[in-house]
């Protein structure tokens, strides 16, 4: 062991543990593992496969909004044969179906996948490594929280064949839809919906306070705040906001599970009336309440989804424009001022539910001043470029293709802000539009950029640049063609959720149905250049060319100080932080880069 | 029972026998104020005020001493780390805001909102 | 390979993992309590009026039993107390005391969770019942002659289920009039219970004080079990420190005593709640 | 301003309030393309030069200069004048400031009880009586959304729409809409008249506005509501004030009123 007298000597020994002598079997290695980096990976194998599930979902959405009456090719007899004539008479989509698929594909993108992919798989993989740590604090903990992530899927996924099939009242599942959408079956997929998101909260809310814990704790020796790369500040605030924002969630959760299994009125209204009569039940009850509580937590859940990714961004700019971030103290404070405001801005999705002037003149404020904190960050990756030395390979491509991804995605949050031009564009295209900039070319490029940028350390071989770059540029085709036209259709007053695609306002040869046809076939572009990557990602376990060192980038984080693969416990000797984390291109420096944990 | 004193004693530093000692002298203490408080919080009930205003702010300060008692002396938080009273303070912000921006809104409606159905007498 | 500082404290921030863990666990919990009593509120004040016709006001009133709600708030306080004191007597390194606290600890708990279940039954088998003729009681009812046993969701009747068992008449009990909180009773007010048969069509609604019969019933069980929920998991985790994971006493009795000190801040939390929960939903 | 929404899709304003709300619409867009074209052609500009066959070495300081702040200071300041210039008074106007009777039946805001249910809206006028027919829960029904009492006098007169029947407004009165449902949440929204307001059970919400082009316009349905959501299509048809009195007028007499629903 080569550290002496240091107070954490003992953890850093990968000899000294008598106990784990033996081979672990195969359920101890993959299964029940309490590693980090293998959870990590559990949570990115998994999310990934949901992120291609729910962009299935929406394909065959997309199908039924261009054509809408005509059977889904392929894969309409399947959802025929097992969801039910009633979902899928004929192949067609119904519009049930169109509501449940809809429904699940917001949910699913953003609980099972994005997040997970983000927070569960990036947030464990790198955290550990680049604050120079062991593994988490509470590993078994981390364990616990991705067995029920798992679970909750399995309810959500589960859901689609119960009698009634999966929730189908948006993925904001408001009160009173939610409840009576299904009157006849008592577990209905609303329930299961309910049962799966508690299951999700509980993970995420143990996953955070298990970050937070290991952030706080088991920093390297002289790894300072200030010294942290801005990615381990990012999941910081992340966990934060998973904290304390899901809590309500998971009460709102429980009460409207109540609604809907034992016939309390927490969110139904006295008077409600339907076809079959006064509904029978006691009243009193505030749809609204549900709304806000749901908010709470949907609006900073929308910066989990973003955060990571910029933090990812920053890390890939930083190494290969080959100098420091601009202006990094600055954007760790515009991270935590996102953090804090994204609580008090929640009611800007309620704008039109019915709110004084005095409120929504709150809501708005606030809601202009969290975009400055994003102006603050993107301005300083903007300003990182100058003067840097760049080099374009696939992980950067991505990477800089995030900030006009997430710049038109943020700008159009503005008139949607307002809650005077919200006035015209709430729940329409518009809307939908902002906030795919935002999540898919801005989250999933972030992403897909992390996963290029750390393949060579999780598995010792470069994924295969050629294919990563027809992925890159067919990506980025795809989306701006998907989404785009998106802004229009909004602007001519297209409502969401609309399972014909409009044809019940627009005439037959409106350009909003024109273009629902071509969005439709962008997206089917977008599909096939995912067919690369994913053969990239498969073949280049194996066959990858071989990355030359630990180091192949050339970084200065102490992810990159690590073995590859890093060993069970990460680090062969006690790693000790002497510099800030983007010391690239520092005046005489060898290497043209100072490596974190290097002496001098 | 005392077959344990091979152990050495379960120290962190800044506590000793003599300080538990005390330590558990004021825990007694605030036990007893957290009984009277109780007694005191429902013998406000029976006597009876005029105005609810009043009584819920009776209610709810005794109710914020013994929170504070509980938290300060036997959580101890009077002498916690700074990190956890960070922590705590931003959850309690978060905690404020949740209910009374909630309740502001439903207050604050546009003009001649009427909070029933056209229907509901 | 071990996790540094599972049980010594970091120097600069001065914790151990398992101190910051909890915390921030308790930092979500209040946020999660904290919906909860925000929609207690918001329910409450936008309830709409003469709902509920024990009152002149809409929210219910009066209709929990307060002596048996302050004893529990005692036995939960004692429990508080005693976990602190089992802590303290860890550190003066005094094992067998620490498992006495325990066991006065559990005891309370059990108890707690005892004395709640008879409350809830009494809610359970408790009716509201108003006649077509605009009468409104609370009481007891018979259903062909047999009472409600204890904890028997089997035989909680409503107006549908009546109709649906075509059952002709109920017998029902009256409760006795209760003077209201302040006012002095009035001399001569019967006492006893009055028992009549009421026709079943007369009745335009009769529910038993559960979930669904009106929001404040709603919110009062859901708080309330989700409350006893962490008592009882509380008072798992405490059970298993007492028994038998204490044999890690031997092991590394400053890790235990830190063990302690954390189970025992989860359980002081939950009492925390209850101390806003039971002048909250009892007596306001 | 306006005309250049309209190149992007916005259809023709068609109340009084609209033109107000486009050109604040049309500051925004101008602010977002101004921030978009200026960050692009840097950011182009800055791939471009210093790409590493261009730029071999980097330089460890980078940019010196203040300028990002003040930009930041920029685009704050532009927001907050966007904020307290139009936005806040614009809202104001539009869910505070009510036109208000002055006696005059002529020219009075006109007042409609909206309905929304599952999947239709229904319209309710007081008739010419100006009383509101006498509505109770018990009559309430899917066929009676407005729960019309038949036999009550006042009622005998007033107009109803009801389940998806076109109605008609007239061009140049305000019109105050009292918008509630009977099951779900719906939202009424009136693109041409960039009208907007959620309709939630248990609440009745106002709002106003004013027409001023005879034309057909169609109410969306803007909150998914169920499996219909998509084809919740009202229709209504803005008239002059003298079509509009004589159909009102019709209307009343032929018993579109509460005496339908027996
Ligand atoms: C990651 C997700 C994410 C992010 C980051 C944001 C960011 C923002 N969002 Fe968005 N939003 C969503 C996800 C997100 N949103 C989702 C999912 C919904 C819909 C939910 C539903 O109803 O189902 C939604 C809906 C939504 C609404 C409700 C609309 C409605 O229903 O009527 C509003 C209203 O205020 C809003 C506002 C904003 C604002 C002001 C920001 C700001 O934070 C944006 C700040 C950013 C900027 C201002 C950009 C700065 C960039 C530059 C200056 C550089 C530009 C450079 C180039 C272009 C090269 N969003
Ligand atoms: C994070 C969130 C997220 C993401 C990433 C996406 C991604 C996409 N979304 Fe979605 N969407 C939502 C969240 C998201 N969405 C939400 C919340 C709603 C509202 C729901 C509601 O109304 O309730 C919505 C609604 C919504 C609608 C509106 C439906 C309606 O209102 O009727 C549409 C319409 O086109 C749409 C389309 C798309 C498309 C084309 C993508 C594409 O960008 C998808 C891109 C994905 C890929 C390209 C997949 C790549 C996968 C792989 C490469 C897997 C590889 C696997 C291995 C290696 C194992 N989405
Ligand atoms: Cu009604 Cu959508
Ligand atoms: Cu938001």
């Amino acid at each position: 062991m080569a550290s002496t007298s240091s107070h954490t000597a003992a953890s850093y020994g990968v000899t000294h543990d008598d106990h784990h002598h033996h081979e672990p079997g195969f359920f101890q290695k993959y299964i029940f593992s309490t590693d980090h980096k293998v959870i990590g990976i559990q949570y990115g194998l998994s999310s990934l496969a949901f992120l291609f599930f729910g962009f299935l979902l929406m394909m065959a959405m997309r199908w039924q909004l261009a054509y809408p009456g005509k059977a889904i090719p392929v894969f309409g007899a399947l959802f025929e044969k097992v969801l039910g004539t009633d979902m899928a008479q004929g192949g067609v989509m119904q519009a049930d179906l169109y509501n449940s698929f809809g429904a699940m594909h917001g949910t699913i993108m953003v609980f099972l996948a994005i997040v997970p992919l983000a927070f569960g798989a990036f947030g464990n993989y790198v955290t550990p490594l680049q604050i120079g740590a062991p593994d988490m604090a509470f590993p078994r903990l981390n364990m616990a929280s991705f067995h029920l992530y798992f679970l909750g899927g399995v309810v959500m996924l589960g859901s689609f064949f119960i009698p009634g099939g999966a929730a189908k009242s948006g993925w904001t599942s408001y009160s009173p839809l939610a409840t009576l959408a299904d009157p006849v079956n008592v577990i209905d997929g609303q329930t299961l919906w309910l049962v799966g998101m508690v299951l999700l909260i509980t993970s995420s809310l143990l996953g955070a306070v298990n970050f937070i814990t290991t952030i706080i704790q088991l920093r390297a020796r002289g790894m300072t705040w200030m010294r942290l790369p801005f990615f381990v500040w990012a999941q910081f605030v992340t966990a934060f906001l998973l904290l304390l924002a899901f809590p309500p969630l998971e009460a709102a959760g429980l009460m409207q599970l109540a609604d809907n299994v034992l016939g309390t009125s927490f969110f139904l209204p006295t008077g409600l009336v339907t076809s079959a009569g006064q509904v029978p039940v006691s009243g009193g009850g505030s749809p609204l309440l549900w709304q806000h509580l749901f908010w709470f937590l949907a609006h900073p859940e929308v910066y989990v989804l973003i955060l990571p990714a910029m933090g990812v961004v920053s890390e890939i700019i930083a190494n290969n424009t080959r100098k420091p971030l601009w202006g990094y103290k600055s954007m760790v404070y515009a991270a935590m001022s996102i953090g804090f405001l994204s609580f008090i801005v929640w009611a800007h999705h309620m704008y039109l539910t019915g709110m004084g002037t005095k409120v929504a003149t709150f809501f708005q404020t606030t809601t202009m001043m969290i975009s400055i904190p994003s102006v603050i960050i993107l301005t300083a990756l903007f300003i990182s470029l100058w003067g840097g030395s760049i080099r374009f390979n696939t992980p950067m491509l991505f990477a800089v293709s995030f900030l006009p991804m997430f710049g038109i995605g943020g700008l159009t949050g503005l008139p949607l802000g307002f809650n005077a031009s919200d006035i015209y564009l709430h729940d329409s295209y518009y809307v939908i539009g902002h906030f795919h900039y935002v999540v898919a070319p801005g989250t999933i490029f972030g992403l897909f950029a992390g996963i290029y940028y750390w393949f060579p350390k999780m598995t010792g071989r470069y994924m295969s640049e050629t294919l990563g770059k027809i992925h890159f540029w067919g990506s980025l085709l795809g989306m701006n063609l998907v989404f785009t036209p998106m802004f229009i259709q909004g602007m001519k007053g297209m409502s969401r959720r609309m399972s014909d695609g409009g044809a019940t306002y627009f005439g037959a040869d409106d350009i909003a149905l024109t273009l629902n046809k071509s969005i439709t076939h962008a997206a089917v572009l977008l599909a096939v250049f995912q067919l690369p990557f994913i053969y990239n990602f498969f073949a280049s376990i194996r066959n990858g060319r071989k990355a030359e060192s630990d180091n192949p980038w050339g970084a200065t984080t102490l992810d990159w100080a690590t073995p590859t693969p890093p060993p069970h416990g990460n680090f062969l000797t006690e790693p000790v932080v002497y510099h800030g984390p983007y010391e690239y291109s520092a005046p005489g420096a060898k290497q043209g880069f100072v490596a974190q944990d290097r002496k001098s | 029972m005392s077959d344990h004193s091979s152990h050495a004693p379960a120290h962190s530093g800044d506590h000793d026998h003599h300080d538990i000692a005390a330590h558990v002298r004021t825990y007694m203490v605030v036990f007893g104020a957290l009984l009277v408080g109780t007694v005191i919080t429902v013998g406000m009930y029976y006597v009876h005020f005029e105005s609810m205003a009043v009584t819920i702010a009776i209610a709810l300060f005794i109710a914020s001493i013994k929170a504070f008692l509980v938290a300060g002396y036997f959580m101890h938080l009077l002498s916690e780390k700074k990190v956890i009273y960070s922590m705590l303070a931003v959850t309690v912000v978060f905690f404020f805001a949740l209910g009374a921006l909630t309740l502001w809104s439903s207050n604050d409606m546009p003009r001649n909102t009427e909070t029933k159905a056209l229907y509901v007498p | 390979m071990e996790i540094p500082y599972t049980y010594k404290p970091r120097p600069d921030t001065g914790l151990y993992n398992a101190k910051v863990g909890i915390w921030l666990f308790l930092a979500s919990e209040i946020m999660l309590f904290g919906a909860l009593f925000s929609s207690y509120i918001l329910l409450r004040v936008t309830s709409p009026a003469g709902e509920w016709p024990m009152v002149e006001k809409a929210w219910p009133h009066g209709l929990l039993n307060i002596p048996i709600g302050t004893f529990n708030t005692a036995v939960l306080i004692t429990s508080s107390v005693t976990v602190v004191l089992a802590w303290a007597a860890l550190k003066m390194n005094q094992f067998g005391k620490f498992r006495i606290y325990m066991v006065i600890t559990l005891l309370c708990a059990f108890g707690f969770l005892g004395i709640k279940s008879f409350e809830y039954n009494e809610k359970f088998t408790h009716y509201e019942l108003r006649l077509k003729n605009g009468q409104v009681h609370t009481g007891h009812i018979e259903v062909n002659g047999k009472h409600a046993g204890f904890w028997d969701f089997g035989s909680i009747y409503n107006l549908e289920r009546l109709g649906k068992e075509q059952v002709k008449e109920i017998s029902f009990t009256a409760d006795p009039a209760k003077p209201k909180p302040g006012e002095k009773h009035a001399e001569g007010a019967s006492h006893e219970h009055k028992k009549m048969t009421v026709k079943v069509e007369e009745i335009s609604k009769l529910d038993a004080f559960i979930l669904r019969n009106h929001t404040f019933f709603a919110i009062y069980f859901v708080v309330t079990a989700l409350h006893g929920l962490h008592v009882l998991g509380g008072a798992l985790v405490l059970g298993y420190f007492a028994f038998p994971g204490a044999k890690f006493w031997k092991k590394n009795p400053e890790q235990f005593t830190n063990r302690i000190e954390v189970a025992g801040l989860f359980w002081h939390f939950v009492d925390l709640v209850w101390i806003f929960l039971f002048p909250v939903v009892y007596l306001l | 301003m306006t005309q250049l929404l309209q190149k992007l899709g916005m259809p023709a304003p068609a109340s009084a309030h609209a033109p107000a709300l486009d050109d604040f619409v049309g500051y925004v867009h101008v602010l977002m393309l101004v921030l978009f074209v200026g960050w692009l052609a840097y950011y182009l500009l800055a791939l471009y030069r210093f790409r590493q066959s261009a730029s071999p070495k980097a330089d460890y300081v980078g940019v010196k200069s203040h300028m990002s702040t003040y930009l930041e200071i920029g685009v704050a300041v532009v927001e907050a004048v966007l904020l307290v210039g139009f936005a806040v008074p614009l809202w104001a106007r539009a869910v505070d400031e009510f036109p208000v009777a002055k006696g005059d039946p002529k020219t009075d805001p006109i007042e409609v009880q909206i309905m929304g249910q599952q999947f239709k809206w229904s319209a309710h006028y007081a008739g010419p009586d100006n009383k509101w027919g006498k509505q109770e829960i018990q009559s309430a029904s899917a066929t009676n959304p407005f729960g019309l009492d038949a036999n009550d006098a006042a009622g005998k007169d007033d107009v109803v729409c009801a389940l998806g029947e076109p109605f008609k407004l007239p061009l140049g009165r305000a019109i105050i809409c009292k918008i509630s449902s009977m099951d779900v949440i719906h939202s009424f929204k009136l693109t041409a008249m960039r009208v907007t307001q959620d309709a939630i059970p248990g609440l009745t919400i106002p709002a106003h506005f004013t027409p001023t082009k005879v034309d057909k316009y169609v109410i969306t349905c803007a909150q998914l509501c169920g499996s219909g959501h998509a084809v919740m299509r009202g229709d209504f048809e803005v008239v002059s004030p003298e079509d509009f009195d004589k159909w009102y007028a019709e209307k009343a007499k032929s018993g579109g009123g509460a005496g339908s629903f027996e």
